[in-house]
């Protein structure tokens, strides 16, 4: 089991027919996933890479009966693709698109509102259910399947985590970057409720940022409903207050937003919030060792967690 | 993006937005020109990217010539330093010389996207004029906030609920509704990201005016504005984070003396912390670009050590796309092009991971290479004790 | 509120949308007169509150003057009978004299709001110029509907996707952009119930034009469209129908011969119903109002009284918030102002019953009353036979 | 039990200072509905029949608690009161005003979707629930508590049917006129699943008239999820088609909306239709009795069906 993506996801690609576009759609199909349209207008008729392409994302889901789509659109196009998915009855939009205008992103919000539709991102990684799916430009390979969710506001800062979880033998549910801006699709508090629900997923790992107060609000949630463990990481400690720290999103104002106050929210919350990034896959094989000893590798297993290592990870991806 | 006084007012006032008369000087002489021509008093105020402008000096007002001329001469030029410029301080090239105006009340209005709730928001106060952030803290009831969602759009009982909250009375009231329906315009026609205008005043004349304007532009919508994207003034900004922009590279100067360069902004950012935990002080906050390739690992060194500050570099790529041999050989030739005389920290990860640490070794430069993150903290920590 | 196809696109063409050249004639000798300025051939076009004119003889092409003389005076005046007029048809007062253009395509577009899904519905077919609803019917495939929310407004997702569906040539989809946003705008911003333009050419000249158009005003909305309310031509319009709506009062005449006043539509239908499942037939529907007076009483009566097919009446009230009693002494006030010559049923129910029908009891007017609905049909029913 | 009105029904009438507002705000208070504000623009602090005047509905629920919100202004203003009520946390706004236009409905209700309100009207009598709560214009007194639903798209067709009821003995959990515009707020369908969660409810009175699909819709959901007896009746046979009866949404077109093809409808999907509405009392008592007999008062009830007459109501009226 998984969250929002799985076995019967039908990956429709918009921007298919552009550079990125194309080279990671080709990227999210040796993983396995199933892409079974492009849509680029004007080019509707053609194929790439084997993949038919469609003019209209209405097209797409008639004829290739699409369910899930993945954007890669200039930003001045973004909102509009995301909208046209929405209504054409696409039931999940993860969109890469970096830079999209926030009064865009505020009316495709209310916009999904109005529809069925959820979307993650946008400026995300997108997300991957190991072994299964992969709908995002994350690097496939340092995942591996098994039973902990990962909830992340970043990009490589996700990889990196998840990379240490993997060398460490957790495995993961569903990993999803819901985006670095200040307005996404799919808040931590939606993926924790899906993860909730999962009965793959065990324990959780939440990896934010300074900027907002998305995981207080997080946390509180999972003081009050969530009944696994859960580890934490912040980044931003170091950032000085009013810059934005690159993502849009990611910007401490006045008293709110730092990281330290996020970290005691977390920490207030029963969260275990691991402050050593160097140091992360260790922590969280402890506190899930500890705690839900069923998600780490035991002992008589036949590849403990200090043989996966970054040379046997890059041997993995050449196999 | 943020814009002068005088560029939002003259944004506004195409919108019907009541702004005082105004003319912008770059000089002493040309100043007081204006201010004959606009009679006076006159307040002459510096056109500067920061508040707090008042409490330093920047705004004067002067009942006459020999006023404006005294205020003009002290305000141009000037270094302004408030608490929102630094300590550097930013020197005052324009003033706006502007017609003074009898006031019988300041108000506070501001438009904003506010992200939490996705909606748009307008804020009002009767206490305007002041700090409306010390208002929000000391009396919280003087405070209306108003959220308007995007597509509904600003309606008739909004702008009633506010009037009332604002005790406007009849003649306020009218003024009122085309006042806010035509603020409300600009900022979803300009995509402002935030238009303050502190203080609304009520004038003698019974007709409301925008008195100082507070107006910044979404970065990210401003190939749909070009007029907007024309008014950028970087004459403030530090030059480095002003390079850095031009290769799309996201750049921010710290205090300390370790340079980074990372792909991905949280990895930037945890990075940084990462340094300060090893007991370092990170010289910048420098994203690449999750998507980073070895020209933009060139421009990153170059934009370091253009910083004399800084005494050793960490890099950290998590290579995910990009192939990590790819990357080494980018570090390697750019190291080269830079020719780098102090250490460098490289830690790599991802996809080909040893042939490129090979492809570092082999190189000849002294590059240290770290096996993880851990040990990356571990050797910057070991070279900043050195230094 | 229908407008005629010259006011519908005076309108359409003040929103940038592409009309032909033409001007409207109320007599042969100024009908010639526009004809030879506008240049031959020229459309000679009846305008009348009805569709179907073609196919009646209301539009006529004209190569030359002398058959425009001919078709101009065939037209002014004719009395046309489509499906849409009903047997009396309607007589022509004005025609609309247009340019002839050279087609090369067809389209048919609409734009209207569809109540089921609360939504705007734009429709569109490359079968223009016929009858779309044959078009609907035989080729479903061939119509397309785009759903818009009204807060959401029009985007360019939906306009590409419709030119994709009426496989648009690159040149046609660029025009076809700005084409449905101002016929959109025009929609929304003049609460049209209906803009549809049969057929939309793409003329030899490589340019859309609207080459006719319907377009229906929401009567509801009038109080913010003066403009609008101004177009407003009752000529083809039942006199009683109009006279009832001078009190508010809603009239529809129909073939029987039983006159109804019914307060509030559901119960004015359901009557009906009654009177013809007891075997007679009714003379018109009246409803008037859920809050009838005894003033709408009266007027309803003088209404009813007008039209000579009319030998018997039913009233029908359900005293809700208005008391019976009251009610019974507007019905016995109106009967004696209106000289009643027939026989009228009463049925009231509600509020003070008893009284009421102690009040029409001792008028000593040929009023007759029944106790309920199954005594009223009856009642009703017995007169009827003996008509 | 009720459906969306009960004792803790805490009622805000918008335009309470106008005639019509004051009267029937004064009625549904006679009949024992709390109001506790009243909304003028303008008008604030001062009172109406002892109700709280205030300028806006938000210091309406701020300060007098009001919960549920009748509006009778004009139709220009009357959107964006319903608005204005929606965005200031109302959970139920019943209007009555008739004539708005059709494009601020459209708003309305996408402006309703983005918020937890529901609407009932426009154009209609709004509900009640007999010897608790009204929030309406209907006459009070033709009401008898009892457990049949009634839903409607009329006024006093629905008064006729209720008083024809109440004459039989079957009393009435909640009587909602859903109003008769083209667009309104709550649907039959809403309604029929409010009254399934019902627990009084054990019967169902369907009137529905001439124009659109509404109670084709109802039909339908009625066949495949409800297990009460339902009994229908369609105003409109006699009326001619293209033209509009009255009620706004009252229009025969094309082949769709006549009262034949709904009462095919219902009876397809096993609604008992009564085409004879000088016999609608009698006919629910037969179907109410043969299939739920608990509904129609016994032969050894005190009050006998054709006991309670047109005097006897009109005499309750009195005293």
């Amino acid at each position: 089991m998984s969250i929002f993506i799985d076995r019967d996801t039908r990956l429709l690609v918009q921007g298919i027919t552009g550079r990125e576009g194309r080279f990671h759609a080709d990227r999210c199909r040796r993983y396995g996933t199933r892409i079974v349209a492009g849509v680029t207008p004007g080019k509707g008729g053609s194929e790439v890479d084997g993949t038919p392409v469609f003019n209209t994302v209405a097209e797409a889901v008639r004829k290739a009966r699409a369910n899930t789509s993945m954007i890669l659109v200039p930003p001045p196009f973004a909102a509009d693709a995301i909208m046209e998915a929405a209504d054409a009855g696409i039931g999940l939009v993860v969109c890469i698109t970096e830079g999209i205008p926030l009064f865009d992103m505020l009316r495709v919000r209310s916009f999904l509102r109005l529809t069925g539709c959820r979307l993650i991102g946008p400026n995300c990684p997108g997300l991957i259910t190991p072994g299964v799916c992969k709908v995002g430009i994350m690097p496939g390979p340092i995942h591996t399947p098994g039973p902990v969710g990962v909830i992340s506001r970043s990009g490589t800062l996700t990889y990196e985590v998840v990379h240490q979880l993997s060398r460490h033998g957790l495995g993961q549910s569903t990993c999803i970057g819901i985006g670095g801006d200040p307005v996404v699709g799919t808040s931590f508090l939606d993926c924790l409720q899906a993860f909730a629900e999962d009965p793959q997923t065990r324990g959780l790992v939440l990896v934010g940022e300074i900027g907002g107060s998305a995981e207080e609000e997080a946390a509180r949630w999972i003081r009050d409903h969530l009944d696994m463990p859960v580890v934490g990481f912040i980044a931003g400690l170091t950032a000085p207050p009013g810059r934005r720290m690159g993502h849009a999103g990611a910007i401490v104002s006045g008293s709110g937003g730092t990281a330290a106050a996020k970290i005691r929210a977390m920490r207030d919350c029963g969260i275990h919030v691991c402050e050593d990034l160097g140091d992360f896959g260790g922590f969280c094989a402890r506190v899930f060792h500890d705690l839900a000893p069923e998600i780490v590798f035991g002992q008589d297993k036949a590849s403990p967690p200090d043989n996966t290592t970054a040379d046997s990870f890059s041997a993995r991806k050449k196999s | 993006m943020k814009l002068h006084e005088y560029q939002a007012k003259e944004l506004l006032a195409r919108y019907g937005l009541p702004v005082p008369e105004g003319r912008v000087a770059e000089n002493v002489e040309s100043g007081l020109q204006a201010a004959d021509r606009l009679g006076y008093p006159v307040a002459i105020k510096a056109q500067v990217h920061a508040g707090g402008r008042g409490k330093a000096g920047g705004v004067q007002l002067a009942r006459d010539r020999d006023e404006a001329r005294e205020a003009l001469a002290s305000i141009l030029g000037m270094t302004l330093r408030t608490a929102q410029t630094g300590g550097q301080g930013c020197r005052v090239r324009r003033v706006l010389v502007e017609q003074g105006v009898e006031i019988c009340h300041e108000f506070y209005i501001s438009i904003l996207p506010d992200r939490a709730s996705g909606t748009m928001m307008i804020i009002g106060s009767t206490e305007g004029g002041t700090d409306i952030e010390a208002v929000a803290a000391r009396t919280p009831e003087k405070i209306s906030r108003i959220h308007v969602d995007p597509f509904a759009g600003l309606q008739p009982f909004h702008i009633r609920r506010l009037a009332f909250e604002l005790d406007l009375n009849e003649c306020q009231e009218k003024q009122f509704f085309d006042l806010l329906r035509n603020l409300y315009r600009a900022v979803t026609e300009n995509d402002l990201l935030l238009a303050e205008i502190n203080p609304l005043v009520f004038t003698a004349a019974d007709t409301f005016l925008l008195l100082d304007a507070k107006v910044e532009v979404d970065s990210s919508a401003l190939f749909r504005h070009r007029d907007l994207a024309a008014l950028r003034d970087d004459t403030d900004r530090d030059p480095l984070e002003l390079e850095a922009g031009k290769y799309r590279l996201n750049y921010i100067r710290l205090d300390g003396n370790i340079g980074t360069m990372v792909n991905g902004a949280g990895l930037a950012m945890a990075t940084m912390d990462l340094i300060k935990r090893a007991g370092a002080a990170p010289a910048n906050f420098l994203d690449v670009g999750g998507g980073a390739n070895a020209v933009m690992i060139e421009h990153g060194f170059r934009i370091l050590l253009a910083d004399p500050r800084v005494k050793a570099i960490l890099i950290n790529i998590f290579g995910g796309i990009l192939r990590c041999d790819v990357l080494a050989r980018g570090v390697v030739a750019a190291a080269r092009a830079t020719a780098i005389d102090m250490p460098v920290v490289v830690r790599m990860e991802g996809t080909n991971v040893e042939e490129g640490r090979r492809i570092l070794a082999g190189s000849n430069l002294a590059l240290v290479t770290a096996v993880d993150l851990r040990d990356a903290a571990e050797k910057i920590a070991d070279i900043a004790g050195g230094l």
